[in-house]
């Protein structure tokens, strides 16, 4: 799986871009978020409050609730602010 | 059409070329984003706009097929610029063309309102206090849920 | 500011001009109405447009006063022509500046509302079948309606 | 009182503007649009729907109850269609 990160998140997380081996047990976007904060540090702070983080699966805006397969790119970022 | 760069455009020659030769159209309605020198009560030097290459032009592309969808047009314009720019710069040009006003004039608005709740750019701005993250509107989800968009 | 005239006008100068150098401004909206090649039925060869010298500035000024005082804008510009036309022509040129995109976007509507009924223009066409007179749509009434104006 | 016609009105008066001395009886819109039916002719045929007429009285849209005055410019004309 491929994980990115943009803006503030990249910033803190100090990391654009990683390649994941998905762990068998995380089939949902939620179980994802949570083993991310428990790798702790940069991680654990940067993803405490969720109600500031987006997340799109193969480039769709997703809920918390949505799958996450192997060979997915799901990114991770802050609420946009383009225009 | 859709255009995601970093280099500025040339309005007057963007919406010549929108409407050239189709002389079914009446209405040409644009809008232009600026740069500000204001961020709230911060004076702003100079800000950078990050994207997600990729879902950008995907998204965009969406909001064109809907806006097309929802009202009578003969032609869309999306260009959003990304890096650091300046006050006074251009950011982003919505531009529509219909034979009638209305549908002009209310797509233009659909865009631009769609485009800053869903669009994936962000942007940091250079204060005289350092660098910050701009944060979301919740005025932005408003204008947005106007559109009756799903989530 | 308020232009009437014979010529064609340049939007890109004219839009670059309307934000240089105001570095509040963060959105630029703008409508250019250009002349259709069939009006109804008919293929539209041309377009003359009467106006009535001296009242159009004054409605036009009037309407800039009006978009001033309902929305924080820094610029307002709207360029009208008179004469003859040919499909493809611009005809108005409406646009409205502000720091934020709303006001910008409400006023530029409101302008070519508002400027579709009260301004004193009168188009007649040249068709295959002669020559003849616009007729006003109540779309137009109504439209203006939207903005609580007095009759 | 300078009297101004626009579009077809103009066109089926034959007249862009004319010159009047204002009979001291019409005292409003309503009894200057009477006057100018009963000359007849053009003027009664092109003012025979009132209710594609509009008319401004020194630049102003007024109604038909609106004053008129000597040294006044009112001008005749249908309803617009610019923009």
């Amino acid at each position: 799986m491929k994980l990115l990160y943009f803006a503030w998140l990249r910033a803190r997380i100090g990391c654009a871009e990683e390649e994941l081996d998905l762990p068998p047990e995380i089939r949902e976007v939620a179980g994802l978020l949570d083993w991310l904060q428990s790798r702790g540090g940069r991680y654990a702070e940067a993803l405490r409050d969720l109600s500031v983080v987006r997340v799109a699966v193969n480039q769709n805006y997703v809920g918390l609730e949505h799958p996450v397969r192997e060979g997915d790119e799901v990114a991770i970022f802050p609420p946009v602010t383009g225009g | 059409m859709i255009r995601v760069q970093r280099e500025d455009f040339d309005v007057g020659v963007e919406l010549e070329r929108l409407a050239a030769g189709n002389h079914r159209i009446g209405g040409l309605s644009s809008f232009i984003g600026l740069v500000r020198d204001m961020g709230g009560e911060e004076r702003v030097s100079a800000l950078t706009l990050e994207h997600y290459p990729g879902m950008t032009e995907k998204k965009l592309g969406e909001m064109e097929t809907e806006a097309h969808r929802r009202w009578p047009l003969d032609a869309v314009l999306i260009i959003h610029r990304y890096g650091r720019l300046e006050p006074g710069d251009r950011i982003v040009l919505v531009a529509t063309a219909s034979p009638h006003r209305e549908a002009a004039l209310a797509a233009c608005q659909f865009l631009i309102d769609w485009l800053k709740t869903d669009a994936p750019f962000w942007k940091s701005e250079e204060t005289p206090a350092g660098e910050r993250w701009v944060e979301s509107r919740a005025e932005d989800e408003a204008a947005r849920r106007r559109w009756k968009l799903c989530p």
